[in-house]
């Protein structure tokens, strides 16, 4: 079966009773509460989209109704009936299913498997049947236009792009009602998309409820019938999507207009102080080279698995390379440690906020003075005043929101993990400072003040490298802007009206 | 299934041959095919215990009461056996897998309705059970002189040729297999061990499936229980003493990561047969059997290291992926 | 107050001590004032039993009778004993004589190495292959026994050709293995002596198992309740062993003696072991009690009956 | 918890540190030490003694010694099975030197040289090929005492020099014996290095995340290192020890060792996941341990039986917080 094959007409009527609905849910986590009192419906025939800026509450609602998460309050009907969803099973039985924002997979199993497990075909023994199991798999994978997925290969050896079509895979491997993606064409190139959004028709045609979530209104347009907004955990607004403009929307989303987010500032640049070139790694990237100059904020920009992270982490020593030169403030130097990285001068502020920058289970000012612990201490003897004074500092000018610096990370907002990791780089007093998606998962105010604070960093001439894939960030906030792509510098520009278009044509590497 | 697990079972079998092949060179006889099935037979029950154990293993927990599991197990059958001398042996059997899978459920249930580490619980019930063993059994041995004659003769008996014994590890591969790859309860254990996370969206209970592989590896404990006293004619509380790190080592040499997630029954059997043929081999080519003990430790080092490489993850070759563009 | 006197054992469990135990309780009740604590590791190991003399030194018993797993690692704790006032006797598996006022060996030592290879050849006329299976390498009594056994075979026994001496550690499982592997790498193997009693029973066992009854000969030193069906199906033509419950008798009644100052341990004393009879110290303060007893055929339903 | 309207200025602490103190783990432990003395009292007249409780302090103070470096090596997220085999080795091989006429301090150095060389070849295996370190140690575990049985077969090795007995047998004053004060002593030293060095700082962070302690400049692997080789380290003490109050050395010597260390381990609150533990909660493990096998062997309850309650207590004591919170610590969100 194909796509095209079968699409019916079948126009969407907004007369129709919504098939799910949703009314008065809230849902808080320690600290945070991601949802309060919001309401929604979706509508068979219709796709819906979802939009709110990160940490709207978006992927929390997608948990509730795929069963993960217990809502506090609030009822979910399906139809005329309300129904409880406890496990993600019950979901399953009640016709929903989802693509989840982060891949929800498994490595070490094959395709085939990752499709169907939990629903696997079975024999007349009860036993699972391999074989129809592959057969289904490559007709499912087949029906999205994903046939050159091996349905016998293991997942590990895919690449995210592939995964991200297995996890859809998955979820039109179940026949249901409802359909939930949240951010699909995040990970997929342009002529993936497309064939994501024929399949998006075809479930339309066939009556299921769709539920669309992305931060690209280019695609929100293309394919959704009606919107929903959501902000800091609340219900905004909905309605038909064909009344209403973009900047509207945006509006609703953000609350106030968009351009006060950034800082004004007046950069004043001077001398180099960190210079790359001809840095390479055997299999991610290659011929690196670029200066930084003080005061100055370098933005890199690039297509998700650019390879940016990677980069950063081999000028600061976290990663080997196999050529290429680093100078610093004038000095050779070459890292083969976090450590002899930090004690040059060079910090990195990872991407990875949960994996590889807070220290759950240590209190707040343990974790800001882990790599300056020989500063506070003395021959190796701990100095709680010290580490309490720095940590006091820095989080104080990030105006951390915390009861007390003894208070165990893990139980802050994810915006205030971010300054705690932000302030923890910080307090080494480094001389350039790389942020990795710094203000990924963060609410807006935070944002707004990691940026004010960025600022404020270099108007006290340090030099800071930002990588980010949000282009109103790069744009707002750089100096310069290099952008990546697979593995190699694909382009640098200086931002004196650089706009979008410019930056993600060089990203996908689209002729001017 | 997946290339990697064929290829690493591929290189134990190879392992296997050129361990016989040199074993044979000082022994002609070993490699003879009755010598070969003796050595299966000598084998089954550490081949039994390490399909459990791997299940357990899967879903990245481990078990260590295993070993103490089968002695109390084994001491209450022989004891039922010697003063109930009547009841046939097909019960005796049922009596030692619903004894073994309680065991086994008493753990699980710690670890899934608590969410205490399957260490420290096994760590606990390793000393609980071995103490139970001494205490049911009011301290005393149960020789081969209270053990009734079917008892004892059950697993000596002889069906198409080979020992009964060696029909328990054969029926017990083909049923880990079967469950392993072909029910959902086995496929749910994978699951868990490769990504629990994930393994909750996809709509498995993570604590229930450890809870199953628990019950699952006391049952097996159980059942070896059984056919370790009849074996031994013995049971008294030392048996199989510190075995449980046999059990997890014939795991580790089959290629079962320690991780969760990865291994196979294929696996599982040939790693316990490697250690089997090396206790079996080292009296009659006339190593001191001193040179045992070494001998698989240096084997369990040599499999972690070659497994690793095997496991090493790829990069993620932005490069490459480029130039296939 | 009743005088504690401790009988520390290799293992708990052992079939062969609890006879043992019997007979100590039958000192007690005959010598009246005397309360005897029964105690020992479950595994045979020289740590075990010296917590276990740790925990007697604190409950001031008046005297230890031990048979020991290792025959030095336990003179430090046994000399910390004396130097406390206990009276230390070591019995069936002494330990050094630093660590003890006097050693009870169930039987004489040359006499019994002698008996073990006897037992053998007397099945054997033509003379072949023999090998040893023992307890653990590092035990004390069987290790003299196989001295003695090694020392008389050139001269009384020319015919018989001990091959191998492999040690089980009194564990049925490595017993088992062991004999498998002695069966396996001499095919021309004609007995298997096994001087200890856990050892002895998984060695016919492994001869029934595999078919040899009638080529392969176990004997040695075992219980006769244990042992019966062996001697019933043919694995065994004859065993040996001391009465358990004398031997238990006598290191009670012989340590009592000695703490209340009835005996006196040195060497040339005749002390009096009760109904037993009595028994002579040598240089190094040991003494030897009857020999081994010979079970067969003839006897060995009626003996099963008692040990 | 978090509120919206935070003071500009965050405190150092809220608890005072009295009210932590109260609430902890080791407050437990102490409650459960002193029932058992009391309960101990009780049950045996020989219990309440000098001499009976500085016999007491043998049952632990060996496997407790190794405890203490265990306990910062699962900090870390590391173990190590290994570490009765390594007192095998050390022993046997203190035992060649023997042979070879080594005076006292040899052999010293050579049970502990033998314990940090072992401890640096598992260290090396982990982190050096990033191995698991429960197989790995399974391994060398094997690897270890199998050397000894190749090297001493079926003999034992004895003999050993008036001199040496002092370190397992020697008192240093009254009844406090030398191991006691040793293992007092390392106790001090090994909370010092836990608790208030940024060494040991940099352990608890490895244990609760190792990549993000690896980005904040914290030597992980090094780290790692160091605390295998001190584990060795105090197997290869330990060995020193029990071989001198042995006075001899078997190959079969300290079997079962490792779990009993690990259970101590985790009996002193450290968490086998890693990232929580502390030195004085070992301690008190350590001496409840000796307790509880010291009180039953005053009994003659069978040493096996004791191990009952060593194992339901381990299970206990975790089980316990866990149920208690599920039963009355429902925090609102
Ligand atoms: N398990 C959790 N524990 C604590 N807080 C959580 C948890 N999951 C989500 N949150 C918080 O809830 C809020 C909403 O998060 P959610 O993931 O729903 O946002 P989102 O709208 O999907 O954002 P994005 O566009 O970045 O995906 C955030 O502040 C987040 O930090
Ligand atoms: N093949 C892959 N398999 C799994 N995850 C992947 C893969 N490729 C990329 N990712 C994930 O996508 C994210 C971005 O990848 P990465 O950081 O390496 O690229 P980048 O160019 O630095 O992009 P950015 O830093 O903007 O995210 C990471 O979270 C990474 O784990
Ligand atoms: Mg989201
Ligand atoms: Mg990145």
């Amino acid at each position: 079966m194909h796509t095209a094959a079968l699409k019916a007409e079948r126009p969407a009527s907004a007369a129709d009773a919504p098939m799910l609905s949703l009314s008065g849910v809230s849902k808080s986590f320690p600290g945070v509460r991601a949802l309060h009192n919001v309401s929604l419906s979706l509508y068979p025939g219709q796709v819906t989209a979802l939009i709110g800026e990160n940490g709207a509450g978006k992927s929390t609602l997608v948990k509730i109704l795929t069963g993960i998460y217990q809502p506090d309050e609030g009822e979910i009907r399906i139809g005329d009936d309300a129904v409880k969803l406890p496990t993600a099973d019950a979901a399953f039985r009640h016709g929903i299913t989802a693509i989840h924002q982060e891949t929800v997979l498994f490595d070490d199993l094959s395709v085939a498997e990752n499709i169907f497990l939990g629903h696997a075909p079975r024999n007349r023994f009860g036993l699972i049947d391999w074989r129809t199991m592959r057969a289904n798999a490559r007709e499912v994978l087949e029906t999205m236009g994903a046939g050159h997925i091996d349905a016998d290969a293991r997942l590990r050896d895919l690449g995210i792009a592939n995964k991200h079509l297995v996890a859809v895979a998955r979820a039109m491997s179940i026949d249901a009602r409802i359909v939930i993606m949240d951010e699909p064409t995040a990970a997929l190139s342009a002529k993936e998309i497309e064939e994501l959004f024929e399949l998006i028709e075809f479930l339309k045609s066939d009556g299921k409820a769709i539920l669309f979530i992305s931060h690209k209104f280019d695609e929100i347009y293309r394919i959704a019938d009606r919107y929903t907004v959501f902000r800091d955990g609340e219900m905004i607004g909905e309605g038909l999507l064909a009344d209403k403009p973009q900047n509207e929307i945006v509006k609703m989303m953000v609350g106030r207009a968009v351009d006060h987010i950034f800082p004004e500032r007046e950069p004043k640049i001077g001398a180099t102080i960190l210079s790359v070139s001809g840095l390479s790694h055997p299999t991610e990237f290659d011929g690196i080279g670029f200066e930084l100059r003080q005061g100055e904020i370098l933005g890199f920009y690039g297509l998700v698995g650019a390879g940016r992270s990677e980069v950063m982490q081999a000028i600061a020593g976290m990663t080997r390379t196999s050529a290429g030169s680093i100078t610093l403030d004038g000095t050779p130097i070459a890292p083969k440690s976090a450590a002899e990285a930090i004690e040059a001068g060079i910090v990195y502020v990872p991407e990875e906020r949960g994996r590889q920058g807070v220290v759950i289970g240590l209190p707040i000012f343990q974790n800001v003075s882990l790599p300056s612990l020989d500063r506070t201490s003395k021959s190796g003897l701990l100095r709680l005043a010290e580490e309490f004074s720095l940590a006091r500092t820095y989080t104080e000018r990030l105006d951390l929101r915390a009861s007390s610096l003894s208070q165990d990370v893990g139980t802050l907002s994810g915006g205030n993990q971010q300054k705690v990791v932000i302030a923890k780089w910080l307090a080494t007093e480094p001389k350039v400072i790389i942020l990795d998606e710094p203000t990924k998962g963060i609410d807006i105010g935070s944002k707004a003040a990691v940026h004010g604070f960025m600022a404020e960093l270099v108007a006290q001439r340090l030099s800071v490298i930002m990588v980010s894939s949000e282009l109103p960030e790069i744009l707002g906030m750089s100096d310069r802007v290099i952008v990546m792509r697979e593995g190699r510098i694909a382009a640098v520009f200086e931002n004196k009206d650089l706009d979008a278009e410019t930056l993600v044509r060089a990203a996908a590497g689209i002729a001017a | 299934m997946s290339a990697l697990l064929k290829y690493r079972e591929m290189f134990l079998v190879a392992a296997i041959a050129l361990l016989i092949a040199a074993i044979t060179l000082r022994f002609p006889a070993f490699a003879r095919p009755q010598n070969l099935a003796a050595v299966f037979n000598d084998t089954s029950i550490l081949v039994i215990l390490a399909l459990g154990q791997m299940a357990v293993i899967l879903t990245r927990s481990i078990d260590l009461s295993m070993a103490s599991n089968l002695a109390l197990t084994g001491m209450i059958v022989a004891l039922t056996n010697a003063n109930f001398p009547g009841i046939p042996i097909p019960l005796i059997i049922l009596e030692a897998l619903t004894i073994g899978a309680v065991l086994g459920a008493f753990n699980g249930v710690l670890i899934w309705k608590l969410g205490i580490p399957a260490i420290v619980v096994t760590l606990g019930t390793l000393t609980i059970f071995r103490g139970a063993t001494f205490v049911v059994a009011g301290g005393t041995w149960v020789n081969a002189d209270r053990m009734t004659p079917a008892f004892i003769a059950l697993q000596r008996g002889e069906f198409l040729g080979m020992p009964v014994l060696s029909w328990f590890a054969i029926v017990a591969i083909v049923a880990f297999y079967l469950v392993m790859t072909r029910t959902p309860v086995g496929r749910s254990i994978y699951a868990v061990g490769v990504n629990p996370s994930a393994a909750v969206y996809a709509g498995i209970d993570v604590g229930r499936a450890k809870f199953v592989a628990f019950c699952i590896s006391g049952m097996v404990a159980g059942l070896c229980g059984y056919l370790w006293v009849s074996r031994y004619v013995i049971a008294a509380t030392e048996v199989a003493n510190g075995y449980e790190l046999n059990i997890i080592a014939a795991c580790v040499i089959g290629g079962v990561s320690i991780a969760g997630g990865i291994g196979s029954v294929g696996g599982a059997v040939l790693g316990a047969l490697f250690l089997g043929i090396i206790s079996n081999a080292l009296p009659v080519i006339n190593i001191s059997p001193f040179w045992q003990m070494a001998i698989s430790g240096t084997a369990i080092l040599a499999a972690v290291i070659l497994n690793a490489r095997g496991e090493r993850k790829q990069g993620r070759i932005i490069l490459k992926k480029a130039e296939a563009a | 107050e009743s005088i504690k006197i401790a009988l520390v054992v290799k293992a708990l469990g052992n079939g062969f001590f609890d006879a043992a135990n019997k007979g100590a309780q039958e000192a007690a009740k005959e010598l009246g004032d005397v309360e005897v604590i029964y105690t020992g590791p479950t595994a045979a190991t020289a740590e075990g039993q010296i917590e276990i003399v740790n925990s007697l030194i604190a409950q001031n018993v008046k005297a230890i009778a031990i048979s020991a797993n290792d025959p030095d690692a336990l003179v430090p704790v046994l000399k910390k004993a004396m130097d406390r006032g206990i009276t230390v006797i070591s019995w069936d598996s002494g330990v050094a004589p630093e660590g003890r006022q006097m050693h009870l060996n169930p039987s004489d030592t040359g006499l019994i190495g002698e008996t073990i290879i006897k037992l053998a050849a007397d099945y054997l006329p033509e003379g072949g292959d023999v090998a040893i299976l023992s307890a653990s390498s590092t035990a004390t009594n069987q290790n003299a026994w196989i001295e003695a056994a090694k020392k008389v075979l050139p001269e009384k026994f020319p015919k018989i050709n001990l091959v191998a001496t492999v040690y089980g550690d009194d564990d049925s499982v490595k017993s088992t293995n062991e004999a498998k592997g002695l069966i396996a790498s001499h095919p021309n193997l004609k007995a298997i002596i096994a001087p200890t009693t856990v050892g002895v029973v998984a060695a016919a066992q492994v001869v029934t198992d595999q078919n040899l009854i009638g080529k392969v000969n176990v004997t040695g030193l075992a219980l006769p309740s244990e042992f019966k069906q062996f001697i019933d199906n043919g694995a065994s033509q004859a065993v040996a062993l001391w009465n358990p419950i004398d031997l238990g008798y006598s290191a009670v009644y012989l340590a009592h003696g000695i703490a209340t100052g009835k005996a006196k341990a040195e060497p040339g004393a005749k002390l009096s072991i009760g109904k037993v009879g009595e028994v002579t110290l040598d240089d190094t303060n040991s003494a030897a009690m009857a020999p081994p007893f010979q079970f067969d055929k003839s006897n060995i339903e009626e003996f099963s009956k008692i040990y | 918890m978090e509120t919206s309207a935070a003071p500009r200025r965050i405190p150092d602490r809220l608890d005072t540190p009295l009210k932590g103190a109260v609430l902890s783990w080791e407050a437990l432990l102490v409650a459960v030490a002193v029932a058992i003395f009391v309960i101990n009292s009780l049950a045996s007249p020989y219990f309440l003694n000098a001499w009976s409780l500085s016999d007491l302090t043998f049952n632990f103070t060996e496997k407790g010694l190794i405890a203490l470096a265990m306990a910062l090596l699962i900090i870390s997220g590391e173990i190590d099975l290994s570490v009765a085999a390594i007192i095998a080795l050390a022993s046997t091989l203190m035992g060649m030197a023997l042979q070879a006429d080594a005076g006292t301090p040899m052999l010293v150095a050579i049970g502990i040289g033998t314990g940090l060389l072992c401890g640096a070849f598992n260290g090396l295996l982990v982190t050096g090929l990033g191995l698991p370190s429960i197989v790995v140690t399974i391994g060398t575990m094997s690897l270890f005492r199998g050397v000894a049985f190749i090297i001493l077969g079926d003999q034992a090795f004895k003999g050993y020099p008036a001199s040496f007995a002092f370190f397992g047998q020697g008192y240093v004053w009254w009844v406090v014996s030398f191991e006691l004060t040793l293992f007092l002593a390392a106790a001090l030293v090994y909370w010092f290095l836990l608790h208030r060095t940024s060494f040991g700082r940099r352990i608890f962070a490895i244990g609760n995340n190792s990549v993000a302690a690896q980005f904040s400049g914290v030597r992980v692997a090094r780290v790692k290192f160091i605390l295998f080789c001190l584990t060795g380290l105090m197997a290869g003490v330990a060995s020193v020890l029990i071989t001198s109050r042995l006075g001899s050395t078997r190959p079969s010597i300290a079997q079962g060792y490792e779990l009993e260390v690990i259970t101590m381990v985790v009996l002193g609150g450290v968490s086998i996941l890693g990232g929580a533990g502390s030195i004085v909660g070992v301690v008190l493990a350590a001496l409840i341990m000796g307790m509880v096998t010291f009180g039953f062997g005053l009994l003659n309850v069978p040493g096996i039986v004791m191990s009952i309650f060593i194992g339901l207590l381990l299970i206990l004591v975790i089980a316990l917080p866990i149920i208690w919170r599920r039963l009355f610590g429902r925090r609102p969100a």
